[in-house]
């Protein structure tokens, strides 16, 4: 083997590690609560009567799945400041994260919701509940219970891609690693540290999602079907 | 031995990034140039071989000599100790002069006046690590991943200021006429050389006495000249 | 560094997207072999292989495809394999898609009703004939809108190649931005390129899905 | 089973009811009347129309054509006030369709907070009020799967009767059980019968319907092809009920 | 029907039989015998563990204890060559499990040609052939989705026979059909028990396993509980068979 791998030279610099880890959770934590949130009005706007609100919920969700989150990013980054707005990177990295999520949550809940039975829809219709009452009451906690894993995967997969607001000067754990990589040009050694630093995070998000989980279906953890 | 792989070869294999204006950067018609791709032609010339360019980003520049991948790296490298305990680095080929470069409406004079700017900088280079140890200074450094997203940054307004080349700086006011930065602090001078692999002392004696030839007849000045607009510091030209 | 945008920064665009396609077909081939490799691992009956091939999935999927690729295309280098470039993105981006469709198959693999199973065990057949006869006929059914869904994802993903050294799509976008510094304009025609490649491709996965009357979601790395 | 004097005012009438689905025409020309206090039993061969009609009570289905007047409302009419109709009117399926995610008295309480604005603590007496009437008291906390089918379709019986309504449709609402959990429903309905609720049932049980139903429609192809009193079940006059009487027997 | 004397060996047998669900016991020391020729109905309330027991015939479940002796094979045994087993054994469920991507042919002659290596033609004259004794003959290209319930099934029935099984197991075969449905498969069966073929059905039709079924065992808890011929379900001699005798006549 042609290189030497000096792992201590790159992990002394263990506090940086840390903080780029930390922001990354951060971006993440923050795009997941916003992007569930627009990502299930979206969903429920694609359902909507209106042709107008379905049909812009339709453009939005089809405009970022088929567009790379980079471009987004740098889309939002710069043209917001050539509009003379000047918003932290963090600010913006949240923002764009979660116009992404958002849209792939809106497709996620619309399956959730078309899975709901028919027949749950006509119960509640039939015991006079509102539209309103029928989306809260009957629909919302049972479509996100089916789609809870594919919602689970999907959060995490955005904490992957968040690496790329390195490109927009957010010190996240991607931007991190570049930064240690050119300073020490040991990008070996860094760059292991940092997959085994995502697969942890991945595995805490995980955990985290499992334990919303039990929170989430009561009865899920009284009958004690597996999540 | 790596030398005399490459004159079998016939073929010189130099890892550079095009994306860093001025030092590599394409042309209007989409070729690679730059003053860091015109000394690697002039290297691959003088020895009589045919040159391949491996056009990297600014992270893998270095990885590209470690796994034989590329011969030789030229594309601004500044020789730090930490990255020579990684690389061997030949003598300097060039400098380069580090400003802190503002708007010119602004008032910044000196480092006091910096607090409350964010500085633009490209991560990881040897401006990034200068400001970042100036812990004292209480500096706002936003980082980014290469020098044109940087300038973009600078031009589209995400940055009042930014540490870089004066060759960068002047840019900036090229792209956005309403934009014009110019240098106000000096940041520090960093030598230039070509990164290679440890343990190649014929390869790396021959290109240290390639520089010392292009020094002194001026080649090397020209290119440096031609595309940073200003002359090597006086004792780089004999 | 000069002028405006001319017809031969479109030239290197285009061949940009050329190579973003070229990438993506690789990536499916080979990502699809694998993933259907996977897949199958996935279910077996020895306990060691689904376990082995859980990790796997584990693995890649909780790591940046760009952390992979770089790993890759240095790693097999640092062992001593010398490969081109392509071969080794070709490589990464194999082992990435093949996490992703191997999961996504293993599940409509399983969505197959378990008494069509019985009933194919219950006439005799097999175990590889109760695979290719009846389970597989039925799972491509169920598996083509979410796999054409996800090639969305790979077509958007190999714009993280750029980092061995390919100019890509998005790498040629800001080759072509470090020289004239417009970043809307180009980046929006970046966007738009990448939405005429994958917008096809969504609307056909839908329209396959509409076709078999079943709301699926498919995963999707943005 | 109360046979009340046909009062001036039924609660549940179709004229001349008209429905199809694209080409299909499932209801041709329906028209029957059910009293305040009576119990209707719907029968006829799979196809024939039942369910649908069932459904264009409750509006889950908009006619055509002709009229149904229920409680006073205008279901046929485009303006109908659906959430008035619908605490009029309680509806119970085939597939119990109780709400997977919340408690037996979760199922209960909903409509009731939800619609009529019922405290938390009065809800929770009618639940367990209309459990008593479906003898499922000690059920108040479990989940749905938690129960049995039979017990799962009672549950779902007590949810409409909490609502109170006037009138109950049922669908089918034992063909998804055995026997024996079919006997603890049929149960429970003839006790709602004897207590005087006015009933339409769609059934597949000639026993059952023999016994508790005060009037027969006997539907095939989207028409009304006979009706009267259970008695015509043991005579039929028409060939088409006579068949079909006697394939039901196969099932004994 | 056919009352062959009992052969010494025995087509199936259980012997003590044990099977649990974790902590539930599903199985309790099961045994009963099938002679050749002989149609045994499996009955009992729901849970009893009649399908259970059947499909531990056909080892979809492997046994805690016991001996089973199907044609020979000692199923209890983790060595069993189930691929032998299974051609020797049909197997019909509620749900027909026709493979919706083939068509009834494909569906028939795939296990004999992919098993028993039959030539296409071969293989396509004997589908014609169970087809004829199912009554489908005109149904040879249709796919699964375009028959009716009872068709399926009856396709399902023709499939398992077509590998000429030595015994055929039913479970619940009529269950999802409606009366008329129910009555044409049925016919079928009969027929086939006419014919002779060995046969153990767990069924809810009471009438139709006192018509057909040589020998009735009753199962309780995972435990036989009676069995004699068809005659005990007129005259049950333990209060459970009684009680579930009369539920079931409920359905009348
Ligand atoms: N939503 C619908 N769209 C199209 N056709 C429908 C719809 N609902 C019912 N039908 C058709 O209308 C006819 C009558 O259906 P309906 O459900 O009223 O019959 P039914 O008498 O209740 O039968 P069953 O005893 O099987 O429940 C059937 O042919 C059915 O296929
Ligand atoms: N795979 C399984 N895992 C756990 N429990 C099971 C499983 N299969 C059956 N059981 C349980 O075993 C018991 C007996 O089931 P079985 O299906 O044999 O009953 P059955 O007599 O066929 O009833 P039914 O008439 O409802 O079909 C039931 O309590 C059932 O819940
Ligand atoms: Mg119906
Ligand atoms: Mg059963």
């Amino acid at each position: 083997m042609s290189l030497q791998l000096d792992f201590p030279a790159v992990l002394e610099r263990w506090p940086s590690f840390l903080a780029g880890a930390a922001l990354t959770l951060e971006l993440a934590f923050f795009a997941t609560v916003l992007g569930a949130l627009i990502g299930t009005l979206a969903a429920v706007g694609r359902g909507s009567r209106s042709a107008l609100i379905a049909g812009a919920c339709k453009v939005y969700v089809e405009a970022i799945r088929n567009t790379p989150l980079l471009v987004q990013i740098f889309l939002v980054y710069f043209g917001l400041a050539s509009l003379g707005l000047k918003l932290s990177a963090f600010t913006v990295a949240v923002a764009a994260l979660t116009i992404n999520v958002g849209a792939y949550t809106a497709e996620i809940m619309r399956a959730g919701f078309e899975a709901i039975p028919r027949g749950q829809i006509e119960a509640a219709e039939g015991l006079a509940l509102s539209r309103l009452q029928i989306y809260w009451h009957i629909i919302l906690l049972p479509a996100i219970e089916k789609v809870y894993p594919a919602l689970t995967s999907q959060f995490v997969l955005l904490m992957l891609a968040s690496s790329v607001c390195s490109q927009i000067s957010a010190e996240e754990l991607t931007a991190v690693a570049n930064y240690i990589q050119s300073d020490t040009y040991r990008a070996f050694e860094t760059y292991i540290i940092v997959a085994v630093l995502y697969v942890i995070l991945s595995l805490v998000m995980r955990a985290g999602f499992w334990g919303l989980g039990l929170v989430l279906f009561p009865r899920r953890r009284r009958l004690g079907t597996p999540l | 031995d790596l030398l005399d792989d490459i004159m079998q070869a016939k073929k010189i294999r130099i890892s550079t990034d095009v994306a860093i204006p001025p030092s590599g950067m394409m042309d209007s018609s989409m070729k690679p140039t730059g003053s860091d791709v015109e000394v690697a032609q002039l290297l691959a010339k003088d020895w009589g071989l045919e040159l391949e360019l491996i056009q990297t980003t600014g992270a893998t520049r270095i990885p590209n000599v470690l796994t034989g991948k590329a011969d030789i790296i030229i594309s601004t490298l500044s020789v730090t100790p930490d990255r020579a305990k990684v690389i061997d680095f030949t003598k300097r080929y060039a400098t380069l002069q580090s400003d802190v470069g503002c708007l010119k409406s602004s008032t910044v004079k000196d480092w006091p006046d910096l607090k409350d700017k964010s500085i633009g900088v490209s991560r990881g280079t040897t401006q990034d690590t200068t400001l970042s140890n100036m812990k004292d200074k209480d500096l706002k450094i936003a980082r980014y991943d290469d020098d044109a997203t940087m300038v973009t940054a600078a031009v589209s307004g995400q940055v009042d200021c930014v540490a870089s080349s004066a060759t960068i700086i002047n840019q900036i006011g090229v792209k956005n006429p309403s934009r014009v930065f110019e240098s106000r602090i000096p940041l520090a001078t960093f030598d230039l050389a070509i990164g290679l692999k440890k343990g190649e002392p014929r390869l790396m004696d021959k290109l240290n006495g390639w520089i010392n030839d292009n020094v002194k007849n001026g080649k090397l000045n020209a290119i440096y000249k031609k595309f940073h607009g200003v002359e090597l510091p006086p004792d780089m030209r004999s | 560094m000069s002028g405006h945008l001319n017809v031969n920064h479109l030239i290197f665009l285009g061949q940009g997207a050329l190579w973003t396609i070229g990438l993506s077909v690789i990536a499916l081939i080979g990502g699809g072999i694998v993933g259907f490799v996977i897949a199958l691992a996935r279910i077996s009956p020895l306990k060691s292989v689904r376990f082995a091939s859980a990790v796997y999935v584990q693995l890649v999927q909780g790591t940046p495809l760009l952390v992979i690729l770089f790993l890759g295309y240095f790693g097999l280098a640092a062992i001593g394999l010398k490969v081109s470039p392509l071969v080794a993105a070709g490589a990464s981006l194999t082992l990435y898609v093949a996490a992703y469709l191997g999961e996504i198959w293993r599940g409509c693999i399983q969505s197959v009703p378990k008494p069509q199973w019985e009933a194919a065990e219950g006439l005799a057949l097999s175990r590889t004939q109760r695979m290719t006869k009846v389970i597989l006929p039925q799972a491509v059914r169920i598996a083509t809108p979410p796999t054409v869904g996800f090639m969305v994802q790979i077509v958007k993903n190999t714009s993280l190649a750029s980092v061995v050294g390919f100019v890509e799509l998005m790498r040629s976008g800001q080759i072509v931005n470090n020289s004239l510094f417009e970043p809307f304009a180009i980046y929006a025609i970046i966007a738009v390129t990448y939405f005429a490649m994958c917008y096809p491709l969504s609307l056909f996965s839908q329209r396959l899905e509409r076709r078999m009357g079943r709301g699926r979601s498919n995963l999707a790395p943005a | 089973m109360q046979q009340n004097a046909p009062s001036p005012e039924p609660v549940v009438s179709l004229r001349d009811v008209q429905k199809s689905f694209g080409p299909l025409r499932v209801l041709d020309g329906v028209s029957f009347a059910v009293e305040r206090g009576e119990v209707l039993a719907l029968i006829g061969r799979s196809g024939s129309g039942k369910s649908t009609a069932l459904r264009c009570i409750d509006r889950f289905e908009k006619v055509d054509g002709g009229e149904i007047v229920v409680c006073g409302h205008r279901v046929d009419r485009p303006d109908v006030d659906l959430r008035a109709l619908r605490q009029d009117v309680g509806i119970v399926f085939q597939s119990y369709n109780l709400f997977p995610h919340l408690t037996i008295e979760q199922n209960i309480t909903l409509a009731p907070r939800a619609v009529k604005g019922l405290a938390s603590s009065q809800a929770k007496d009618l639940a367990r009020k209309v459990l008593a009437q479906v003898g499922l008291e000690e059920k108040v906390h479990a989940y749905p799967e938690q129960l049995s089918g039979g017990q799962q379709q009672r549950a779902a019986i007590a949810r409409s009767l909490a609502m109170q309504p006037k009138v109950m449709l049922f669908d089918e609402v034992t063909s998804a059980l055995d026997p024996e959990l079919t006997a603890e429903v049929l149960k429970v309905i003839e006790q709602l019968a004897a207590d005087g609720m006015t009933m339409v049932m769609v059934t597949h049980e000639m026993g059952f319907a023999k016994g508790i139903a005060d009037r027969i429609v006997f539907m095939h192809r989207g028409k009304v092809h006979e009706t009267g009193p259970a008695s015509i079940l043991m005579s039929p006059t028409t060939p088409e009920l006579t068949q079909f009487v006697g394939t039901g027997n196969l099932k004994s």
